[in-house]
């Protein structure tokens, strides 16, 4: 990129009024705060002068800068390099508490995985807004880990380690049992005897009822 | 020395002071030349520069002459004069003297008539440098009007990127939340079985009906006990069924003393013998 | 001109990385509503970019373009080139003029920052009307710097960012005749020892017998 850069700085007119020309017509463009057309750039510039050349040998000196001149509906201006576009994004942290449906189903994916949506709207009794999945899913907690064995083969969910790192959970076992559950005053009265803490060695692989979310083939056979 | 007039300076004195021969009549001329002055400092300046381009060389006592005369011709007019240029008037007779005088006469702690005279010359030369200052900035290429910003910086994009908080804690209490919820609507409340008083009475009297003699309350509820989680119901209703009916003269209650067994009989036989089997029998058939 | 040109061009670094530290710095400059400064500018590059040196090696590479890249208090900015104005009067805004008062007092406080307004006004030789100040403040070119420790704690007055840029330069030590002023004696003498013109160091911080205008506190001790 550089060699070309330099060999279209030599290409630099050794005409002095045509570089002063060119040196208008850029700070015309810089200046404006909108896009010239040639003809608005004609009018600041002695008659005679050939206008477009002197634009398109801009464009080209600048063309690997970090600054453009593009045409946009034959109208000129500068703009930021499109390649650069991620240098100049700002991101812009927003915290956001999750919302008590994302913490209810977060939990059962948790305590229940791998577990499939229908699985999981039966525990909470209702429906699952797809909304709440994509939000967990956004956070980095959970991940779609394969699709269970079953009709209509549905996609199964389980937590990430990143789940354990947010958390300060070394393995999923460390989540709190029933008792330690019940200990904390957190669970009274009765709870169903299905309530088990998943263990980590079931989650490293695949459930014998789980196949890979690759595997489509088996899924369409 | 900090004066004041309350005019706005527009340095109009160049051209007021030139302006001496004009068609103007003199009262005009310095009433005009005064209100064009920004206090006496100002004025000063505007003498001195009258006088020589380079204020360095101006002696301080010319001026102070100048300045007076200047004064002086102005109260001759009977024009008003703002105190702070009498003040200075004063004070520059006061520093001509103190120049005047011979220097021993000098007290080391107050300044001498040089002193003064350089103060003076110190202040004017430094308020004419800003007043170059000033016309030399604004003589610079500016922002805006001589060079340029970009016309439409597009500035950055930004991008929310959101991160949710949640604690282990929250998790907890949500899930834990979650299945006490579920295990509560899994529980379905059993109708209990309730032995109404009338149930009671009803079943009583058609069991009074058949007996003849005193019989043990036990004993005929034990007859039509139902179900063991039914019994206290029953013992309870049948209890209150038999009270209810002694109140209303169908039964006889007696108990041989406290914790005894209770008996009942039909009292619808008028006769006083209470052992009567034929009499319970009679009203058992009515 | 032209050969200036070519010879800045030929410094172009052959080095990709640096050139595209170059880009980047160009785009972030050029998409700024404001000023950048190198703070600001190194938190967007990888550590251990030398960002003064870019920035000024970018600065050469524009020297005798339409537009310039140039340093307004240690922060840049693109500006097109004064030498062009006569092309650029369309672009021109028309500003209510300054008074002569408003501009000798702009001086003063240029040249004597921070400065009281008793300072002012010593140096007039009148008082100051506080719509002189109030028209200044409004112009964005001064601002309240913070109170001089001294009897009544007067507010200290100094210039902004924006008055460099106005007039085009790059730091509070470019103003024309600043030194000459200084080996004059006239930015003191009958005022205070403290009383000195501040480098531009100086200037972002509060000087010895300054305090910040928050710290109302010890005012009132």
């Amino acid at each position: 990129m550089s060699e070309e850069r330099l060999e279209s700085a030599l290409e630099m007119p050794l005409d002095l009024e045509r570089l002063d020309d060119l040196r208008i017509i850029e700070a015309l463009i810089f200046a404006s705060p909108e896009p010239l057309s040639e003809q608005a750039l004609r009018e600041e510039l002695d008659e005679g002068v050939e206008v477009l050349a002197l634009l398109e040998e801009l464009a080209t000196q600048y063309s690997n800068r970090g600054i453009h001149l593009v045409s946009i509906d034959g109208k000129w201006a500068f703009r930021t390099a499109a390649d650069l576009a991620p240098f100049l994004t700002k991101y812009k942290i927003v915290k956001k508490k999750l919302s008590r449906v994302a913490q209810e189903t977060l939990a059962i994916i948790a305590y229940h995985q791998p577990v499939t949506r229908a699985e999981i709207e039966d525990v909470r009794g209702v429906q699952t807004s797809s909304g709440t999945l994509d939000v967990l899913l956004e956070t980095g907690w959970i991940k779609m880990r394969g699709r269970r064995r079953a009709p209509g083969r549905p996609i199964t969910y389980g937590t990430t380690d990143l789940f354990l790192d947010q958390f300060g959970l070394s393995k999923i076992d460390d989540l709190p049992g029933l008792n330690e559950l019940k200990g904390a005053g957190l669970l009274d009265g009765t709870v169903p005897a299905s309530f088990e803490v998943p263990s980590s060695q079931k989650l490293e692989t695949l459930m014998d009822d789980e196949v890979s979310l690759e595997d489509e083939d088996e899924g369409e056979e | 020395m900090t004066n004041q007039l309350p005019t706005q300076f527009d340095d109009q004195w160049t051209q007021e002071v030139s302006s001496e021969n004009d068609g103007m009549t003199e009262d005009d001329r310095l009433l005009v030349e005064l209100d064009g002055f920004e206090g006496p400092l100002d004025l000063l300046l505007g003498l001195a520069r009258e006088k020589k381009l380079d204020i360095s060389q101006i002696s301080i006592a010319d001026l102070a002459t100048q300045y007076i005369d200047y004064i002086n011709d102005l109260k001759k007019h009977r024009l008003e004069i703002a105190a702070d240029y009498l003040v200075m008037a004063a004070w520059l007779v006061f520093l001509k003297s103190k120049l005047i005088l011979p220097s021993e006469d000098e007290e080391a702690e107050s300044p001498s008539g040089d002193q003064l005279a350089a103060q003076l010359a110190f202040r004017l030369k430094r308020l004419e440098a800003m007043r170059a200052k000033g016309t030399e900035l604004m003589a610079r290429p500016q922002l805006g009007e001589d060079f340029f910003a970009a016309g439409s910086p597009l500035g950055r994009q930004t991008v929310a990127k959101i991160e949710y908080k949640a604690e282990l804690f929250d998790l907890l209490k949500a899930y834990s939340l979650l299945q006490q919820r579920q295990s509560a609507q899994g529980y379905k409340v059993k109708k209990r079985q309730v032995w109404s008083i009338k149930k009671a009475r009803d079943r009583l009297s058609s069991l009074l009906g058949m007996s003849i003699e005193w019989a043990p309350i036990n004993e005929l509820i034990a007859s039509f006990m139902g179900a063991e989680t039914a019994q206290k119901t029953t013992v309870a209703s049948t209890f209150g069924a038999t009270l209810e009916m002694a109140r209303d003269g169908v039964i006889e209650i007696k108990q041989s003393g406290p914790f005894q067994p209770l008996y009942v009989k039909s009292s619808n036989m008028k006769s006083s013998d209470v052992n009567s089997v034929t009499g319970s029998k009679e009203t058992a058939d009515e």
